[in-house]
């Protein structure tokens, strides 16, 4: 008799820092289904941002997600300068990938704490978190804010970073080094995670490509795509880094991934913090953009990240379109969910780092009516309590 | 017998998260808060998965408008004694997102909001001291109905 | 800089199983659209072996028709939902054309992205 | 004399303070582990009362709601009982009777049947969940718990837990080679008790990712207050059986009163809980389940031929 029950997972769940709705039906304790439903994370930042200005926008823009907010500013500045066709000087692009691949760090470590709490192993999560506090102290010394640092602006960087702070940086750089070693050592040999973690959640390389995957979820399945050296922005084209791949096609492959682009990235901030070159911040931008249009790319952490800004000369931009990098792994998340364990889930959807702040940031209408047909955690519940009776 | 509940109810608040729709800023950092450095266990914090277990809900983000219902729906599953915490700008009055018209502006919109949280977001130890002063503010209000009965 | 490749309508679905079968695509990166006057102008971004392309077609306002791209490249699932969503091109063929982003109470056939569209604040 | 026996000394009042103590302990040790500060000490005591003072919501989609109130009070019941069998001061449990290992072993399985049908009765689909998982689990350590308590059943050849108590350290001291398959025993049994507390890296029914609070997602207030005391009169009972027929319970050494001795034992257990806790992922149900039958009970019956060839020897 095989009973299939709906578990419903979301919008409000221990498992998801952000409201998402997954609905599998699962037969004992196997995945059948799993379908997906967005929405509830959602502004409207896209149509509001065609009613103020670039800076204004730029304010808001950076605050579409928590984690990668440097993603989207710089992305932004970078569509503006490009339409305004404004040279940026090469210290403020050199800042920017310092901040950038400070971003990378914080958002690895975190990923990793998340995804050692998933399967049950705290002090993990614990000890991630703890470590990434360095990053957060480096971030604030730079930066002045924790998260939303608010360094960009359309034509360059407002801080500079002293001396005192890249002996800072060097020292931080240091500690997490070797603290990171350690992790590389914890996720390839202790047993536990490994046995949670090794074998599932398998996306091969065809179906990356074909459901359009990006990031360390496709790299962990083979697919040698990174934005920073395929298509150079700021500073990326000028330092020397090499991009970490694993044909595993699991949750480990992605483990690893995760944790070489996290030294990867502490040598990339080594080597701009020494070759740091001398000259302005920033270069003057006119208020009103002339017309025109661009198309950016950026690698976040999560993946490629897209703007699609068209300005019409006047000082409020037409169009601006932001596409983040969970987006396009939603669409093969199905695939490596599928006949997995219901155990399984929390880890295999941590696996992509869902930050879905950035999927839903575009449109939605006020509106009273209050009929849903697809309703939430506790109405679903009486949902599938009734689907369970008539199946039992 | 009545204090020592109160003091009970003081010492050990559980808290829910509840993400209503914001940038999750604020989320990492009232995780941020569980973790050693800044250590919400010292109070007695717990996080906990199912409203059932709760007494304080603590609510991120502006309340989209589809996400509000649902914030009503777990907020009446929370039993007895029960606080909100609006934490961030974005909780308190729509903050960044005040422009785009999806939002309810602010938690307080929804629910009965019993302290504030400024900041975007707030720091870590910003949080504990939010939830520090809704503790305060149950004993002034313990000791201010002590006195009347 | 990024490459622009103007198409129409209703050839996209064989360029892009063109571009397939020799193996040239590398990634969709997204879709996008915006309207300018009487039709809406819907952009492909892709990145192709030897750079980043912009595939651009345009429908009319009156007949947002496009043929739906995913039977060939399931990538496009979600991003052709939002398009639809947003900007109310229907794409035919689309395994899953069910709403995607705008919630469950939204009033059918109003599309924000459109120019004609006002925001309206009732707070 | 003998109701403040039952109910105050070594019964039921003891048992809960010590079993609150229990708990701040791990979750202290825990939290030290993971360099947090970690609770104070009167935080149990705080949740505990707080829980009493919530109110308690039976969800109307339960149909028995006789049932739901009762089983709390079962599982209670059940472990209260069985700390009589355990000897606290050196003068020995409170009743002892030949064969009172096997009711103590029996009693502590009922609190997780109850368990079972807590989530089976909440209808949630996690709490359902929980209950199967709650099981299947059964299955997998039960066998190699009963297996390891009765290797020094046998070594001592009684039932009773005072006489092993007792006679456990001479005999081992007589035979010092009754220590390999003693200690097998003791380690198949500490893992068994870890699973058997639903404790990490066996908290599977009530992971708190997927399955939110498993069988207690749906208990609040009161209900879920005794829910938990039992759980950690449960890890007192469990850790107390352990340290009596293993490490010689409670009877004095050099001058030290048996009731400190029985002190210092199970917070050295506890103590080992406690770094297994932190130290492990949680595995998956099926893993589990290889984990039970292909490690833990072979490693326990091994204890057990040895331990029987070397009587006989």
């Amino acid at each position: 008799m095989d009973k299939q029950i709906i578990l419903p997972i979301g919008p409000q769940h221990p498992l998801l820092k952000e409201p998402v709705h997954f609905r599998f039906s699962i037969e004992g304790e196997k995945i059948v289904e799993a379908d997906i439903r967005l929405g509830y994370n959602h502004r409207g930042i896209e149509k509001a941002a065609e009613s103020e200005t670039y800076i204004q926008d730029l304010y808001m823009i950076e605050r579409i997600c928590g984690i990668c907010s440097m993603t989207h500013a710089t992305n932004f500045a970078h569509a503006v300068e490009e339409i305004a066709k404004v040279e940026v000087p090469p210290r403020a692009r050199y800042i920017r990938v310092i901040v950038a691949e400070l971003e990378r760090l914080h958002s690895h470590l975190l990923w990793l704490g998340v995804a050692g709490h998933e399967i049950g192993f705290d002090t993990f999560f614990m000890v991630a978190w703890r470590d990434r506090e360095v990053v957060m102290d480096l971030l604030e010394g730079i930066t002045g804010n924790r998260v939303n640092y608010g360094i960009n602006k359309p034509g360059g960087v407002r801080k500079d970073i002293s001396d005192a702070q890249r002996k800072e940086l060097q020292k931080g750089m240091d500690i997490l080094e070797e603290r990171i070693r350690y992790y590389q050592k914890v996720a390839l040999e202790e047993p536990t995670f490994i046995a949670r973690v090794a074998g599932i959640g398998k996306l091969d390389k065809e179906i990356a490509i074909s459901h359009g995957a990006v990031g360390p979820t496709a790299r962990g399945s083979g697919i040698t795509y990174d934005v920073r050296r395929d298509l150079p922005y700021s500073a990326y084209g000028e330092i020397p880094f090499n991009v970490i791949t694993s044909d595993r096609g699991d949750v480990l492959g992605r483990t690893i991934v995760r944790i070489g682009e996290m030294l990867e990235s502490i040598n990339i901030i080594r080597y701009a913090v020494e070759h740091l070159p001398e000259g302005p911040l920033a270069a003057r931008i006119p208020r009103r953009i002339p017309a025109g249009e661009a198309t950016t790319r950026y690698e976040a952490p999560r993946g490629e990240c897209i703007h699609y800004v068209r300005a019409n000369g006047t000082e409020v931009p037409d169009r601006v379109k932001v596409r983040a990098p969970t987006m396009a792994n939603l669409v093969s998340i199905r695939s490596t969910l599928l006949n997995q364990e219901v155990a399984d889930i929390p880890i295999i959807v941590a696996a992509i780092d869902p930050c879905l702040s950035c999927t839903d940031r575009t449109l939605v209408l006020l509106s009273n009516k209050q009929s849903s047909e697809i309703t939430t955690w506790a109405e679903l519940r009486k949902k599938s309590l009734a689907k369970t009776k008539r199946l039992l | 017998m009545k204090k020592l509940v109160g003091w009970a109810v003081r010492k050990s608040p559980w808290i829910i998260h509840f993400n209503a729709g914001g940038c999750n800023g604020c989320d990492i950092e009232i995780l941020d808060a569980l973790t050693p450095r800044f250590d919400l266990e010292r109070f007695g914090v717990l996080l906990k998965g199912t409203p059932r277990h709760a007494d304080i809900i603590v609510c991120t983000g502006p309340a989209n408008e589809q996400i509000a219902s649902r914030l009503k729906r777990i907020y009446d599953q929370m039993p007895g004694p029960k606080f909100v915490v609006a934490c961030g700008s974005c909780a308190i009055s729509g903050g960044a997102f005040r422009k785009c018209y999806n939002i309810s502006g602010g938690i307080d919109k929804i629910l009965p909001v019993a302290a504030y949280i400024p900041g975007c977001p707030p720091r870590p130890d910003a949080i504990i001291q939010g939830v520090y002063a809704l503790i305060e503010k149950l004993k002034q209000e313990e000791e201010k109905n002590g006195k009347k009965d | 800089m990024v490459k622009k490749i103007d198409i129409a309508s209703n050839q996209i679905r064989e360029h892009f199983s063109g571009w397939i079968k020799t193996g040239e695509l590398k990634l969709l990166s997204t879709i996008s659209g915006y309207q300018e006057e009487g039709n809406i102008f819907i952009v492909y971004h892709c990145v192709n072996n030897e750079g980043a392309v912009d595939v651009r077609t345009s429908v009319p306002l009156a007949q947002p028709v496009l043929p739906s791209i995913v039977p060939v490249l399931p990538a496009a699932t979600l991003y052709e939902r939002e398009v639809q969503d947003l900007l109310g091109v229907r794409f035919e063929g689309h395994p899953d054309p069910r709403r995607l982003v705008l919630p469950e109470d939204f009033p059918d056939n109003v599309y924000p992205l459109r120019k004609d569209y006002v925001v309206n604040k009732e707070k | 004399m003998i109701l403040i026996k039952i109910f105050f000394f070594p019964g039921l009042l003891f048992l809960m303070t010590y079993a609150l103590y229990l708990q701040w302990f791990d979750r202290k040790v825990y939290a030290r582990m993971q360099n947090r500060v970690g609770p104070p000490l009167f935080q149990p005591v705080a949740d505990f009362l707080k829980l009493l003072s919530k109110q308690t919501i039976v969800p109307s989609s339960v149909q028995e709601q006789g049932m739901f109130w009762i089983l709390p009070l079962i599982s209670f019941a059940a472990v209260a009982t069985s700390f009589l069998f355990i000897p606290v001061t050196a003068s020995g449990p409170f009743y002892s009777f030949p064969g009172d290992l096997i009711i103590v072993a029996y009693l502590l399985t009922l609190p997780t049947l109850v368990l079972a049908l807590a989530g089976w009765i909440s209808t949630t689909s996690y709490s359902i969940i929980g209950g199967i998982r709650c099981l299947s689990q059964l299955f997998s350590y039960e066998v190699p718990f009963f297996i390891a308590l009765l290797v020094p059943a046998i070594a001592v050849n009684s039932w009773n837990i005072a006489t092993i108590a007792t006679h456990l350290p001479h005999l081992v001291a007589t035979h010092p080679l009754y220590m390999i398959p003693l200690a097998l025993a003791f380690f198949s049994g500490l893992i068994a008790l870890q699973g058997k507390l639903e404790r990490k890296p066996f908290d599977i029914p009530d992971a708190e990712t997927e399955l939110v609070a498993g069988p207690f997602t749906e208990y609040s207030g009161r209900l879920f207050a005794l829910f938990r005391i039992t759980l950690d009169m449960e890890m007192v009972v469990g850790i107390s059986l352990l340290s009596a027929i293993f490490l010689g319970g409670a009877n004095p050494l050099m001058g030290i009163p048996g009731f400190v001795m029985f002190l210092i034992k199970t917070l050295f257990v506890a103590f080992l809980l406690a770094a297994i806790k932190s130290a492990t992922a949680r595995i998956r149900i099926d893993q589990l389940i290889s984990f039970g039958w292909k490690i833990l009970a072979p490693v326990s019956i091994v204890a057990l031929l040895l331990q029987i060839t070397m009587i006989n020897l």
